[in-house]
């Protein structure tokens, strides 16, 4: 029988719940002239909601519902980070919807359910719940991605999208059975008891291979990628965004539930697994973003690749590992919401500014715009002295504590190839002269601009003062 | 005597089956819907026998939530087919491949 | 009283001011500031030479050897800016200020007309000044600073006509030879600093004895003997600097430069640099027999083979300029003999013989409006007496006339040759004979072409455009006058006249002291055992008498030799020369071709240097590193790329499939290691 | 006494970037003004460095430190010896003299150039006084940022190649550095220079470090054989560019060599010495050669300055020969000051040779040698100069070019008389390349009409000249001050070098 407490635990999440629903009827009955309003409504409702996180963290980790939910630090860091990321992915979307008359209210409430998709993965004290979350967060995506309904990519992208996720959550459910099987609890926290002396270990790895498909395929790491080019190109840029950066964040907590907190004592065989697939993703994802035109393909291809850095950190199976993969899902997330911001604040009605090609000669046009670009470039490079640096050294750093040289050293080398396109980026946007179409200032949306220019610069505050930022991850992991 | 060895392998084979009809059909993504439902019924099949075998009421319990939430998204499925046949009136999977590269 | 360090300061320093302010300012204060202030400076120094020599020789003032200031001082390691002056010194300052102040008067009459009037004598201080340096060093990094700086302003004048084409080919020329000898020279001294510890001449001679025994592992199983390694390379310094066979090539084409310079530089002065160096390193040469015959043996074929070349030269200053060559060799015979007193003693009457030569034959050039060409000249005499007497003097010092100042220094040289029993002298003695006879064809030939014989020009009267006739465009053609030729101004013919006196005289005063009273004293060390000049002194009984016992000796035969035959071909039968040009005309090929030392040296080094420089810029730059490293690199890896592209087919059952085969990937994965990963 | 001196120099231009950013491309004036201002102010704090360093005590002084990172014990550490204090007021002077020479030249955004100077000098500054080795690693890359604008926005045709081969050739380098950084702190526990110099390793990891050093630091210097990345940049950049680039960028690859592998791996920087030294020896003769029959005078300068560098490595390998199996203390810091003045030296030279070139290119808008020739006849002052630049280039006595490799030449000497025969080369082949070019550009007649258009340098010109050429002057003439102020900081160093970490 659910008590208070379990309320008030939960009390972000059901506020959110609540909140979507009531946004869903205002929708319903608000004048089409009035929907402005719902942008600034839905803001305040994931600021509100972030506060509440905030405000009601606990100073140690409590539980809920039997164990199903739990609220400890790290999950208040993904959820806070979550939550604005979607704040940012609102501000920038407005003018790139209005553009294109999808300024609907399923976009905000979607979104909003999708947000509480993530809150409700990355506190996930359970198998079911871990599911749950997961399909709360894809299903809304799902149906975001095929938002803009007059558009052929977008369906396409959609159906891959689903198609792909649905093999892949079965595959995590045939995996969790497996677990189940082996263990005979959903539990994580007594899943992490009940491996050691599981009767069929054999089993249990198999179902951890399983789960691991799945975890692999949410963050788009290889060779479960293939969805990720098609669907940040097909899907609406907003919509990119989002995939980008919250549900990134959503994929570490669920990895790390499920890898940490459950299957903790088989880190010796999902180590190495996971290392293969870290170097194939940044093998694939550097080498094959080279040759591409397409920004939004481009950038697909650098999320691969970030992934690859992301496992990195998780390879190393200890606090300080976790610590720095999420200060690298949380850097990685900041740095998208700005290359796609930049994207939709150039993007105008009839021009979507996905070509690297429409960028030529931004630096004429609107210089500030260009810099801010080329921040985030340099920081996805991970060219101190911004914040993306930072977040490559300390995986590389994980890595090598891990005692595995040869991932660092193939991280490095990746880093060298990735390094070429997103100069490339600057390149054509500094030494290149503009033309006749290309990007330039879009109509100024006051809001958008100076939000983005923030983010922006946080990549460069952040990379003379993270000190902060990887003082909580790490405190999160129980570290000093 | 069905021991729990003849659920896994059943479960097994329908999941197999289920993904090799994902990536052996070439013609309709309606097969492909139908070919992630069976992969979930096998999931189903797996939790139920675990659960039977083990003593252990909660793998039951989650077969009502994978089946509610296979509901929801097949719905969800199915209305992107309907897009996608708007938009290129066809659902030829063969004929889905305007993004690659 | 001792000498004072300011007074060597302003030595060294008041050319140094003349030629700040001479090429800075030289448009504000006009030409005749210019020259002012340079004669001004010179002048100074110059007085201020003589005062020094003076308080040496007769005010008994000691030697003087301070530092000025530290250059660097690392550890027990220290290079200084500082005087050394001795008598060996205070003589060289002599002779360069005296020389130098001359050529600055003569040079007001021989640049009158020439642009680069200021500049020229900006320059002309500038060498003065980076002379002195050179010679008052008292270490050997002051002395490779002076050494160098010489170089640059022989650079800057060989190619102060920097229009003509054969003028900045020549001042490249002689650059680099040099940087070839200075190669070679500092090395040396980095031997120096290895083995001796210092580079300051005093310690460094003082601890030279240590060198005996000392070896440098060249491979692990040769040893070379130190002081040999050590004074070898010294000396090929001195070989580039003064012009020594091998290197030798760059001094003819060096008379590309105005007159004056080939007088100062060319010469009197620097050239001799080599021959002073080498003097004052004796304690080091002493050490070694090997480098010593090393040395003698260069000299003495340069002192004859270069001086054959002469004999074929039509051009009046080229032949002067092979006759130098000539005589540096003598004097770097001397050296080898360890006659280094004798070296440098026919370095001091060379200076003012040879520079009267060539400021007579400038003033010819004058007078014939820069044609040089003796082919275009003859029976000047009437028109230029004073340069045809002073000229004569000159010749008759340089081919040893006894009485004269050459005699004296070049029958000691013959004859210390003769003394010596070191290994080769032989072949140098015979050399230095031949040389004698050499000599004196050249000279006397060179005589009666210009000055004597019928007139080989035509005087054509037409006034108007001979102004423009100024040196760096003076091609006309060949043989036409416009006006008679004339004696030089006073400013031209003063200076040949004051060169003449000391071309005389100065041997017989100062032979006794210097070759055989030891007048240089530490200055310059020799062993007992080489002392030729100390076993010469026994046999010698005043200057007069070595006159005329001069006239007995074999060399004297010699040079009346030729002196009758160059008299009987050149004065009564000019057609004869050409008859034994065609007889022996596979030597005269060899000589006029200088023995194809500059063919070679073009093809070999010069060519071969920029086709190795293509080889290697074409092939490992562009090719190897660049492309196939680097730019293959990147190109392999977007090919790489462009193939790992495909695999993104953007079929879905394609996309699926991919999975499946992670999935199998890591299933076969556990299958094969799994257990090896959990019996660990 | 103000002691966040260091941090002022690094941070006074930085910030100064933004104001001259905010001018703006309609006022391109102001952007000069205050950049200029910018760079005067900084090379007056620069100078303070000079009374309050204690030359005699040696060492590290003016030391700062700030807790960066707590939790993984990462500090804000800067100091400076003797040779950071030379090197940061070479960046100062070379600051101020780019900007000036900038000044009518860059007229296409002059705001961003001049920020981007700014922010240059601040970072390579900061390289110069790190004492962390993850801050030293910040500014080590950072550098690349502005230096990547520069050349890429007002370089010439061939930029974009040039540009993207300088970033990722370094790059490529400093990572693997960084790896091997990231190793060390995983045995030390910090990054602090003085503990890692302390550390413990055996022989393996030092080889392994040391490489992933020596990479690094070989492509900045740049040495053979990937040395290929300079010419193309130097021939693109605009003149400023290329002058930091020549002056100042390259020190900071022989400078990380003196902070990281000498204290940190001498064993293995004395067991493959060799190497380096045969690399340096190549450089020297090699690239001479190469340089010989370059037709475009910025390749020409380029490649000079490899060979230039040649003997800044030389300088300081040779330590290793001379301490480690000569025993011979003082030779070897005769070398290391060598390579210290040849930096030095270095520094004002090839600025000077750039900004030559980028005086003729400002009036002619060719590099190519062919295109010049008999330039004294219309410009006598600058002939002047040019030839005093050459001289200085091909090591005359009396100029700063003479000084570094003349000790470097007496080490090596003591070290190995065949090192010596090589590196001596340099004065045939140096004054080879040099002079020849002089001949073809300065001497002869004029047959390039438009040569005998140009003017004669501007006021502007002589003053950015003059001031490069009392410089080199007065290195050549009396070096003792620069040596005395590096020499306990040298003396150190070596002692350094004795020390067996294994």
């Amino acid at each position: 029988m659910p008590t208070l407490n379990d309320i008030l635990v939960l009390l972000p999440e059901f506020y959110l719940v609540a909140a979507a629903c009531l946004l869903l009827l205002l929708d319903a009955f608000m004048k089409p002239e009035q929907r402005g309003t719902l942008h600034w409504i839905s803001i305040v409702v994931l600021l509100v909601a972030t506060y509440l996180v905030i405000a009601g963290q606990p100073d140690v980790t409590v539980t809920a519902f039997g164990d199903m939910f739990v609220r400890d630090q790290t999950s208040e860091i993904l959820k806070v980070f979550a939550l604005l990321c979607t704040v940012l992915v609102f501000v920038y979307a407005r003018p790139y919807l209005l553009d294109r008359k999808l300024f609907v209210g399923e976009f905000y409430t979607l979104m909003i359910f999708a947000t509480l998709g993530v809150m409700l993965l990355v506190s996930a004290g359970n198998l079911v719940m871990v599911y749950l979350g997961l399909e709360l967060l894809t299903l809304s995506s799902y149906a975001l991605v095929a938002l803009n309904r007059d558009s052929p990519l977008s369906s396409e992208a959609a159906i891959k999208y689903f198609v792909l996720g649905a093999l892949s959550s079965g595959m995590l459910l045939y995996g969790m059975s497996m677990v189940y099987g082996a263990t005979g609890t959903l539990d994580l926290a007594q899943l992490h008891a009940a491996v050691p002396q599981s009767a069929m270990p054999h089993l249990l790895v198999f179902g951890l291979i399983f789960m691991l498909v799945g975890i692999a395929f949410k963050l788009g790491a290889a060779p479960f990628h293939m969805w990720i080019p098609d669907v940040y190109q097909g899907a609406s840029t907003p919509v990119t965004t989002f995939i980008a950066s919250s549900s990134k964040l959503a994929a570490f907590g669920m990895a790390w539930r499920l890898l940490e907190t459950g299957l903790g004592d088989l880190s010796q065989h999902w180590q190495l697994m996971l290392a293969v697939i870290s170097v194939l993703s940044m093998a694939i994802g550097n080498l094959v973003a080279i040759v591409q035109s397409n920004l939004k393909r481009m950038l697909a291809y650098s999320t691969i690749s970030h992934m690859g850095y992301l496992l990195m950190g998780l390879v190393n199976a200890g606090p300080e590992g976790y610590a720095s993969a999420m200060f690298y899902a949380i850097c990685y997330a900041l740095m998208s919401t700005v290359a796609f911001g930049v994207i939709l604040g150039l993007a105008r009605a009839g021009f979507e500014c996905e070509e690297i090609a429409d960028l030529k000669g931004l630096n004429q046009r609107s210089p500030w715009f260009a810099a801010l670009m080329a921040l985030a470039m340099f920081s996805l490079a991970g060219v101190p002295p911004l914040f993306g640096f930072y977040a490559k050294y300390l995986v590389l750093q994980a890595a090598i504590d891990a005692h595995m040289l040869w991932l660092a050293l193939a991280g490095a080398v990746f880093a060298i190839v990735g390094l070429y396109y997103y100069l490339h980026v600057v390149k054509v946007m500094y030494f290149d002269k503009p033309v006749e179409g290309g990007a330039e200032q879009s109509a100024p949306d006051m809001s958008m601009r100076v939000v983005l220019s923030l983010n922006a610069l946080a990549l460069l505050v952040l990379g003379v003062y993270w000190g902060p930022l990887l003082g909580w991850c790490r405190h999160s992991f129980g570290l000093g | 005597m069905i021991t729990l060895s003849h659920f896994i392998v059943l479960g097994a084979i329908l999941f197999c089956i289920a993904v090799a009809g994902l990536f052996i059909n070439r013609k309709n993504v309606i097969v492909l819907l139908m070919a992630i439902e069976l992969m979930l019924l096998a999931v189903n099949i797996n939790f139920v026998a675990f659960s039977r075998f083990g003593h252990d009421v909660a793998g039951q319990v989650f077969v009502f939530f994978i089946l509610t939430v296979a509901a929801a998204e097949s719905a969800i499925g199915l209305a992107i087919v309907v897009l996608l046949f708007r938009n290129r009136s066809t659902v030829n999977v063969a004929e889905i491949d305007s993004m690659k590269g | 009283m001792p000498l004072s360090t300011s007074i060597l300061l302003t030595i060294a320093l008041a050319p140094l001011v003349g030629c700040l302010l001479a090429g800075f300012l030289g448009k504000q204060i006009g030409r005749a500031g210019a020259h002012s202030v340079t004669i001004l400076g010179l002048l100074v120094s110059c007085a201020l030479s003589f005062y020094v020599l003076y308080q040496l020789v007769w005010g008994g003032a000691p030697n003087y050897d301070q530092n000025i200031y530290t250059w660097f001082e690392i550890g027990k390691f220290n290079a200084s800016v500082g005087f050394m002056v001795d008598r060996l010194t205070a003589m060289m300052m002599v002779v360069v200020t005296f020389v130098s102040l001359l050529v600055h008067v003569y040079t007001i009459g021989y640049m009158h007309d020439d642009p680069g009037y200021t500049r020229f004598f900006s320059y002309i201080s500038l060498f003065t000044f980076s002379m002195l340096m050179l010679v008052m060093a008292n270490n050997f990094m002051q002395l490779f600073f002076g050494w160098e700086a010489v170089g640059l302003v022989s650079y800057l004048l060989i190619g102060f006509w920097y229009k003509r084409p054969t003028a900045i080919f020549a001042n490249l020329k002689a650059f680099l030879v040099n940087r070839v000898g200075d190669f070679g020279f500092l090395l040396g001294i980095a031997a120096v600093l290895y083995f001796l510890g210092t580079l300051d001449y005093a310690s460094a001679f003082a601890a030279a004895p240590s060198l005996v025994g000392k070896t440098l592992a060249i491979t692990q199983a040769t040893q070379w003997d130190a002081a040999t390694v050590i004074c070898i390379l010294l000396f090929v310094g001195a070989m580039g600097k003064s012009a020594q066979v091998p290197l030798h090539v760059w001094l003819p084409d060096s008379m590309e430069g105005p007159t004056p310079i080939s007088a100062l530089i060319h010469a009197a002065t620097m050239v001799t640099a080599g021959i002073f160096m080498v003097a004052r390193m004796s304690p080091l040469f002493e050490l070694s027999q090997g480098a010593l015959s090393f040395v003698m043996v260069i000299g003495a074929t340069g002192a004859l083979f270069t001086g054959l070349i002469g004999i074929v030269q039509n051009d009046i200053k080229r032949v002067i300029a092979y006759s130098t060559l000539s005589q540096l060799g003598y004097m770097t015979v001397a050296l080898g003999v360890s006659a280094y007193a004798g070296a440098v003693f026919h370095l001091m009457t060379h200076a003012f013989f040879k520079a009267l030569l060539f400021l007579g034959a400038g003033s010819v050039i004058i007078a014939m409006h820069h044609e040089q060409d003796m082919r275009y000249m003859g029976g000047l005499r009437k028109y230029m007496p004073v340069t045809w007497i002073t000229m004569w003097i000159g010749s008759l010092a340089l081919v040893a006339i006894p009485f004269t100042s050459g005699f004296y220094s070049k029958d000691a040289i013959i004859e210390a040759v003769g003394e010596s029993h070191r290994w080769g002298a032989g072949y140098a003695y015979f050399c230095v004979l031949a040389g004698a006879f050499v000599t004196a064809t050249y000279t006397f030939r060179q005589m009666y072409l210009t000055f004597h014989g019928k007139e080989r020009f035509t005087v054509v009267h037409n006034h108007g455009h001979h102004a423009e006739h100024i040196d760096d465009h003076g091609h006309h053609e060949q043989g036409i006058m416009h006006e008679t030729p004339k004696e030089s101004p006073w400013v031209v013919t003063l200076p040949l006249v004051l060169l003449a006196i000391p071309s005389l005289l100065v041997g017989f005063f100062t032979v006794q002291p210097m070759l055989f009273d030891g007048w240089f004293g530490p200055a310059i060390h020799v062993d007992e055992a080489n002392n030729v000049l100390g076993e010469m002194a026994h046999g010698f009984q005043g200057a007069a008498a070595m006159a005329l016992h001069g006239f007995w000796s074999l060399p004297f035969g010699l040079v009346v030799l030729a002196f009758a035959i160059t008299t009987w071909i050149y004065l009564f039968n000019p057609t004869v020369a050409d008859k034994i040009k065609n007889a022996l005309n596979p030597l005269y090929q060899a000589l006029n071709h200088k023995y194809w030392f500059d063919a070679v040296y073009y093809v070999l080094f010069a060519r071969g240097s920029v086709a190795l420089g293509r080889l290697f810029w074409r092939g490992s730059e562009a090719a190897v590193i660049d492309g196939v490293m680097v730019d293959g690199t990147t190109a392999m890896t977007r090919r790489v790329a462009a193939g790992m592209r495909r695999l993104q087919t953007g079929y879905l059952y394609q996309y699926a499939f991919a999975m499946i085969l992670g999935l199998i990937l890591l299933l076969g994965g556990y299958w094969l290691f799994g257990p090896a990963l959990a019996a660990q | 006494m103000f002691n966040h001196l260091l941090s002022l120099l690094i941070w006074l231009p930085i910030a100064g970037a933004v104001p001259v950013l905010m001018a703006g491309s309609a006022r391109p004036n102001l952007a000069r003004w205050l950049a200029l201002l910018f760079m005067v102010l900084t090379f007056v704090a620069s100078l303070f460095l000079l009374p309050q360093y204690d030359a005699a005590r040696g060492g590290m002084q003016l030391a700062e430190s700030h807790l960066w990172i707590a939790s993984l014990n990462v500090h804000y550490g800067l100091a400076a010896d003797g040779i950071s204090i030379a090197l940061i007021l070479l960046t100062t002077i070379v600051g101020i003299l780019v900007v000036v020479g900038a000044w009518e030249v860059i007229q296409n955004k002059t705001h961003q150039y001049m920020a981007a100077m700014l922010a240059l000098e601040g970072l390579m500054i900061g390289v110069f006084c790190a004492t962390d080795a993850l801050l030293f690693y910040v500014f080590f890359e950072a550098m690349l940022i502005p230096m990547f604008i520069l050349i890429g926005v007002w370089g010439g045709p061939r930029r974009v190649y040039a540009t993207l081969k300088f970033f990722i050739y370094t790059f490529l380098g400093s990572i693997f550095m960084l790896i091997a950084l990231l190793y060390l702190y995983h045995k030390a526990g910090t990054f602090d220079l003085r503990t890692l110099a302390a550390l413990p390793l055996t022989f393996t990891e030092q080889a392994w470090v040391f490489f992933a050093f020596l990479l690094a630091f070989a492509i900045k210097v740049p040495m053979v054989p990937v040395h290929t990345w300079l010419p193309d940049a130097h021939v693109e950049a605009p003149t400023g560019g290329s002058v930091v680039l020549a002056a100042v960028m390259l020190k900071v690859g022989t400078y990380g060599m003196l902070r990281f592998i000498l204290p940190i791996v001498p064993d293995a920087g004395t067991h493959f010495t060799w190497l380096v030294v045969v690399l340096s020896l190549i450089a020297i003769v090699y690239i001479g050669y190469v340089a010989l029959v370059q037709e475009d005078m910025k390749k020409l300068v380029a490649y000079s300055s490899i060979a230039h560098m040649g003997f800044v490595t030389l300088g300081i390998f040779i330590a290793f020969l001379l301490t480690r199996q000569l025993g011979n203390v003082d030779a070897a810091r005769l070398g290391m000051q060598g390579a210290m003045v040849q930096m030095i030296s270095h520094g004002f030279v090839s600025g000077a040779m750039f900004t030559c070139i980028g005086v003729m290119y400002d009036r002619l808008h060719t590099r190519l040698i062919k295109d010049y020739g008999g330039l004294i006849n219309v410009m006598p002052w600058f002939g002047f100069f040019y030839v005093l630049f050459a001289m200085a280039n091909c090591g005359l006595p009396g100029t700063s070019g003479f000084v570094g490799e003349f000790m470097v030449i007496l080490a090596s000497f003591s070290a190995n008389p065949w090192i010596a025969l090589f590196a001596a080369f340099t004065l045939i082949i140096g004054a080879g390349y040099t002079l020849w070019l002089v001949k073809r550009v300065l001497w002869g007649e004029i047959h390039n009409p438009h040569v005998a258009e140009m003017k004669d340098i501007s006021g502007r010109e002589t003053f950015v000249l003059g001031a490069f050429a009392a410089l080199v002057l007065a290195l050549g003439i009396w070096p003792e001050p620069l040596v005395h102020l590096m020499d306990s900081s040298v003396t150190q160093l070596v002692q350094q070098l004795a020390i067996h970490k294994i």
